[in-house]
């Protein structure tokens, strides 16, 4: 928005004639307009990618026909959408059946305005920009109850219970392993974290108090999965369960903003977890921050969230779903008791007095902690992966 | 005589069939029916062995991905319905409703013998549908017991080849190659130039050959 | 307008539960007969308690295509058609069960090269309904690639049957008394390159990416326990009873078709990650039987290269007419004991009256057992470790 | 244990309702009177040496031209996961009225098994506890698989006996569409005109 209003004052004399009410409007409106843009557009290309990404997994092709290689794919599908029959069905509460797409997807888009895409580029640049994003994609649960309630429809239902249940679970484990973010920021301002890890690769939080920060990212990817309903977390629109949860009575365009809200989220998060962990718009090498004079944190961010994204699409094509008594065990056994663990250590970390009777305590502490966690984690993960390797290897046999 | 299936759909939208043959309306038209051509997502609905098939027709080697389809568990989101398999007088009533609860524009492809007119079920199957156009419109037949999955996708190239002759903004003639203005039994024009469908007992309507009050089989 | 149904069926619905039958906080659900996961027109009537079922009731017959019915009314040849539609993703082993009860009503008994390619093509369908049955097990628990995978290996399977006798699906190949075709030139070759790139390709790929899945254990290894007792009391065969821990094949037990000549072993479910008899047990045993089916056919192709080739329709009767009599046989499908009761009349070409024991029939009739007091996710789960197929339940 | 060894012990326990013979065929069975099949297939399930804890298929017949009298067959078959061996039992009932004891408490299946048999033949077992039919709809009329079946021509205004008209057409090779939504090459609707 900043940015916005010094472009307007360029203008010879607006300044001078518009009233800064008007401007701010404006360049408010402007700024909407940029991020609705680019999140209606955005599906256009995920939604190709990840059927090109599942097509390569799978042995097939994928969309071919439809242009080049198929890339108009999307857009086709987005023009027969609109075009196709709006269903309401006799026993569905209209008012909310209408409302709750368009909350879903409000929901999903207002994350945007905080999404900092360069140090002047972003819509607003709040002071608890990371708490609002997280308050704000909890909007779409109400969004998705809604849907379900409304749609009078069992298996609807139990979509929107499912995903009541899952997101209120999943915030927490991912609002705590946020909190080890901000507490090393001090702020819970966006702008400021990413000013925390400007300078290169190595100013990451995701290497802070290695590897404390690389577990809280993991936490957090993995809440955000969940939060955004994907395998192997997508209960609530589990296609071999539940028909399709809780957009099941939804048709055309209606289903088309559930898809929008879905894919957009999918960003949001993959953006949030970037700004936080991987230096946002911050480039890794800080040569490459500016091109020919031009600030290019923008594609950087971007470059961020879709190789985050394309984990998200990975993991889809892999992994079955779990059950959802087993979802709640990953979410409150697992995760949370990890993430608090993480603040009490990062908090200690960063409150201990530095150097006490002359001994760098905090070093020691902090390290000694962060190996025994890390021990532990790799054994773990040894242990798993020798355990799938006995399977297989058992199994050949 | 004219059977009730063969009669246009009342114009109920507000552009929808309104428009006149203009170089516009004939754009947009392609437009849209090009992009319906493009994705029809058709609903995951196996009935018996080809179902098989389709789902062979969705797997690697055929991947009916490249064409846009991607299939969808629930009716409301699915374009054209592959009744694949035996309709069975049981399953009769489920595909119907089915069918209706799809959106318009809605297509159906009935692949296989026993869903084109019970197949090798005609003769003695007292419990199977003697072809899937008892109940619903079929758009394409496709041929065989089962089709090779080929076979399924040139029943899709035929659909797409169909649809895109069909008219969205633009006006229907009552029947192809009739002359918009052409007399259809059952449909009358309003004074707005729009068609109506007349009630249905002024309709001629099929008699069936027999009274349709089931005869019972041989009773215990 | 509409000229097809003229009153509403409302009657069949009738047969559901009552109002009474639910708790204050239960209800019913409706599963299928169209739902993504039932395998086919299945219908499940659940009650649940938000996602606890606490009784399930399934409801047959959207498929029932009069099988018997027709048995009656062509033919001994020509029911050998409509046997490929009852279990229409492993045909090969159907019209093997018929040929071999009508081959008993007949006394007639095939060459050993005509047994042997009958054995092989067995096996061949074994994998690939297998694959199929895997596949789509994945798919039910949310596991997509896996199936597609299995899919392209079983197509280079249906390739050489489509070689062989010009069919993907149904194929009417085995004949009362002998084959349709002979096999063709370089079959054998072929064979052996799809068993090799079986054993070193798809097997240890679906091993690794869905059957040592932690996920995918954690959702079958603890659910669906059926035990030994219910199986034999509700006639589980096949995979699901191996599951179980008996160790019954037919293959073994009374082998058919020279199956004495071959050296496998018969996979029983060992209770791996839970209780014995669960979900992933009856799975297992299907994995592992592939692995069985294709040591088989390895034999099997080494003594059909040296047996002395005969005509495969040299036995095929011109007029099967049996004399007055009845018999009741059994073999090993993919998915079960496929037992066909044959009752000739001795005066007819048709048969007086067959009845088929299908394996899925009596493995649903078991369902509402071992879907008590599970999530709804595992109904889903339950279906596919049964590995039902619709056509056979319906007939 | 022998075909004969079992009919042997089985006519020792329950004497002349041990109907007939040992039938020598392909698959051997004795004939058991109707009434009393009930306890013979909680014996043969219970005694040691027999151990027949399987029902293999339960399946009835429909015999309207025997001779000696025109019934309905059930036929039992059974075999043992303890001893592998197998044998049959067979009632003979009345082809109007048939009633047989159920045997669902000795063995599962036969629970589906005799909804099948009731659903097709009309054969009604006693003390069943969910005797409906299983493979037609529930207002289906009639049982098909008797020999006296003939096809209803119409049932729920679905057309089950083909016409001469359409058999006509079928030979003529014009395979598709004999239904009232038939494809009719001179008013072929326009895709997407369906109603």
């Amino acid at each position: 928005m900043d940015a916005l209003l010094r472009l307007f004052s360029l203008i010879p004399g607006w300044d001078q004639n518009v009233p800064a009410w008007a401007s701010v409007t404006l360049a408010g409106l402007v700024a909407a307009g940029l991020c609705l843009g680019f999140m209606s557009l955005g599906p256009v290309g995920y939604v190709y990618v990840e059927r090109k990404i599942a097509g390569f997994m799978q042995d097939r092709l994928g969309p071919m026909r439809v242009g080049p290689w198929g890339l108009l794919q999307t857009i086709a599908d987005t023009i027969k959408l609109l075009f196709k029959e709006a269903i309401f069905p006799a026993a569905v509460h209209k008012v909310m059946f209408v409302v709750a797409p368009c909350l879903v997807v409000t929901g999903a888009f207002m994350g945007f305005a905080v999404l900092p895409f360069s140090p002047t580029w972003q819509a607003a640049d709040l002071d608890v920009g990371a708490f609002y994003v997280i308050a704000i994609g909890s909007l779409s649960t109400v969004g998705l109850i809604m849907a379900g309630w409304a749609s009078n429809n069992k298996y609807a239902l139990f979509g929107a219970m499912r995903s009541a249940a899952q997101i209120v679970s999943y915030e927490i484990p991912a609002v705590m392993s946020l909190i080890v973010v901000v507490m090393i920021a001090g702020s819970l301002s966006l702008q400021a974290i990413v000013g925390e890890q400007a300078g290169g690769l190595h100013n990451w939080f995701l290497w802070k108090f290695f590897p404390l920060n690389v577990i809280a990212f993991l936490v957090f990817f993995t809440a955000t999965l969940a939060e955004c309903n994907r395998t192997p977390f997508d209960i609530p629109e589990a296609e071999s369960e539940l028909v399709a949860g809780f957009h099941t009575e939804y048709s055309g365009f209606f289903f088309a903003m559930f898809f929008l809200a879905e894919y957009t989220e999918m960003f949001v998060a993959s953006a949030m977890a970037a700004v936080l962990f991987l230096g946002g718009f911050a480039a890794p090498i800080p040569a490459l921050q500016t091109v020919g004079g031009f600030d290019i944190g923008p594609v950087w961010l971007i470059a961020k969230a879709w190789a985050l994204v394309f984990v998200h699409m990975w993991l889809r094509w892999t992994l079955p779903r779990l059950r959802v008594d087993q979802l709640m065990h990953v979410a409150w056994k697992v995760l949370l008791p990890i993430s608090l663990f993480l603040i009490v250590v990062v908090g200690g970390l960063l409150t201990w007095p530095a150097t006490a009777n002359g001994f760098p305590w905090d070093r020691w502490v902090g390290w000694l902690l962060s190996a025994l966690l890390f021990v532990y984690l790799a054994t773990t993960a040894a242990r798993a992966w020798r355990w799938h390797a006995r399977q297989v290897r058992e199994a050949v046999a | 005589m004219k059977l009730a299936p063969t009669l246009p759909p009342p114009v109920s939208g507000v552009i929808q069939n309104r428009f006149p043959d203009h170089v516009v309306f004939t754009t947009v038209d392609e437009v849209v029916n090009w992009a319906r051509k493009s994705s029809l997502w058709p609903m995951t609905f196996g009935l018996a062995c080809c179902a098989i098939e389709m789902m062979a027709a969705g797997g690697t080697r055929f991947d009916w991905d490249r064409f846009g389809m991607i299939p969808r568990a629930t009716p409301r989101q699915s374009d054209l319905m592959i009744v694949a398999g035996t309709v069975t007088l049981k399953m009769a009533s489920r595909v119907k409703r089915l069918f209706e609860q799809m959106p318009e524009p809605r297509y159906v492809i009935s692949m296989g013998s026993c869903a084109n007119n019970g197949g090798p079920y005609w003769r003695h199957g007292y419990h199977v549908l003697k072809g899937i156009d008892e109940i619903i419109p079929v758009d394409v037949y496709v041929p065989g017991c089962p089709p090779r999955p080929e076979a399924l996708l040139y029943g899709v190239m035929k659909l797409q080849e169909k649809l895109q002759e069909d008219r969205v903004l633009r006006k229907k003639p009552l029947a192809p190659g009739s002359l918009v203005d052409a007399h259809l039994d059952g449909v009358e024009r309003a004074p707005d130039g729009s068609l109506r469908i007349v009630e249905p007992a002024a309709a001629p309507r099929p008699e069936p050959a027999a009274p349709a009050a089931p005869s019972h089989g041989a009773k215990a | 307008m509409s000229a097809g149904i003229t009153r509403p069926v409302t009657s069949a619905e009738s047969v559901g539960w009552r109002i009474d039958d639910i708790g204050p906080d239960e209800m019913i659900l409706s599963m299928g007969p169209q739902h993504p996961s039932t395998h086919g027109v299945l219908r499940i009537e659940l009650i649940t308690d938000g996602e606890l079922v606490r009784e399930a009731r399934p409801h047959i017959g959207y498929l029932h295509r009069c099988f018997e019915k027709h048995c009656e009314n062509v033919d001994y040849p020509g029911v050998i058609p409509y046997t490929d539609r009852l279990d229409y993703v492993a045909s090969m082993g159907n019209s093997l069960g018929y040929a071999l009860a009508v081959e008993k009503l007949l006394a007639i008994e095939p060459s050993p090269y005509v047994q042997t390619i009958r054995v092989i093509m067995a096996e061949l369908q074994r994998i690939a309904s297998h694959c199929v049955a895997v596949g789509t097990y994945g798919m039910d628990l949310g596991a997509f690639t896996p199936f597609l995978h299995l899919l392209r290996d079983r197509e280079k399977i249906l390739d050489v049957f489509e070689w062989t006798c010009g069919a993907r699906l149904l194929y009417n190949y085995n004949w009362i008394g002998g084959l349709s075709h002979d096999v063709p030139d370089g079959f054998v070759r072929a064979c052996r390159e799809i068993v090799a790139e079986f054993d070193k390709v798809t097997w240890p790929e679906l091993v690794n990416l869905l059957i040592g899945n932690r996920i995918f254990i954690e959702r079958t290894a603890k659910v669906g326990v059926v035990s030994r007792e219910l199986a034999i009391s509700y006639d589980l065969t096949g995979p699901n009873l191996r599951g179980s821990g008996v160790a019954y094949d037919l293959r073994k037990a009374e082998p058919y078709c020279g199956y004495e000549n071959y050296e496998f072993a018969v996979p029983v479910g060992e209770g791996r990650h839970g209780p014995l008899g669960s979900c992933f047990d009856r799975n297992w045993v299907r994995v592992v039987e592939m692995k069985e089916s294709a040591r088989i056919i390895s034999q099997a192709l080494d003594r059909l290269e040296k047996l002395e080739k005969t005509d495969v329709r040299e036995k095929v009767p011109k007029r099967a007419k049996p004399a007055k009599g009845e018999v009741f046989a059994r073999s090993e499908a993919p998915r079960g004991n496929l037992g066909y009761y044959v009752v000739a009349d001795g005066t007819a070409v048709n048969p007086y009256r067959v009845k088929v024991k299908s394996p899925c029939f009596t493995a649903m009739s078991a369902f509402h057992h071992v879907a008590r007091g599970v999530m709804i996710a595992d109904i889903i789960a339950l279906i596919g470790s049964f590995d039902v197929v619709l056509g056979e339940i319906d007939r | 244990m022998t075909p004969a060894e079992i009919c042997t012990k089985l006519q020792e326990k329950f004497g002349a309702d041990v109907v007939g013979p040992l039938v020598e065929a392909a698959s051997p069975f004795v004939v058991v009177k109707t009434e009393r099949i009930a306890e013979v297939a909680a014996f043969c399930k219970a005694d040691p040496a027999l151990v027949l804890d399987n029902l293999l298929c339960l399946s009835a017949v429909d015999l309207p031209k025997e001779k000696d009298q025109p019934r309905m067959e059930v036929v039992y078959h059974l075999f043992s996961y303890t001893h592998f061996h197998r044998f049959a039992l067979k009632v003979h009932v009345p082809r109007e009225g048939a009633r047989v004891p159920t045997v669902e408490a000795t063995w599962g299946v036969a629970n589906w098994h005799e909804r099948e048999a009731y659903d097709l033949f009309g054969i009604v077992f006693e003390g069943h506890s969910d005797l409906r039919r299983i493979l037609l709809p529930d207002d289906w009329q009639g049982h098909p698989l008797r020999k006296d079946w003939t096809d209803p021509d119409f049932y729920n205004g679905m057309r089950v006996k083909p016409t001469e008209q359409m058999a006509e057409r079928a030979l003529k090779g014009e395979e598709f569409g004999t239904g009232p939504f038939r494809h009719d090459p001179e008013n072929a609707h326009v895709p997407g005109s369906q109603s």
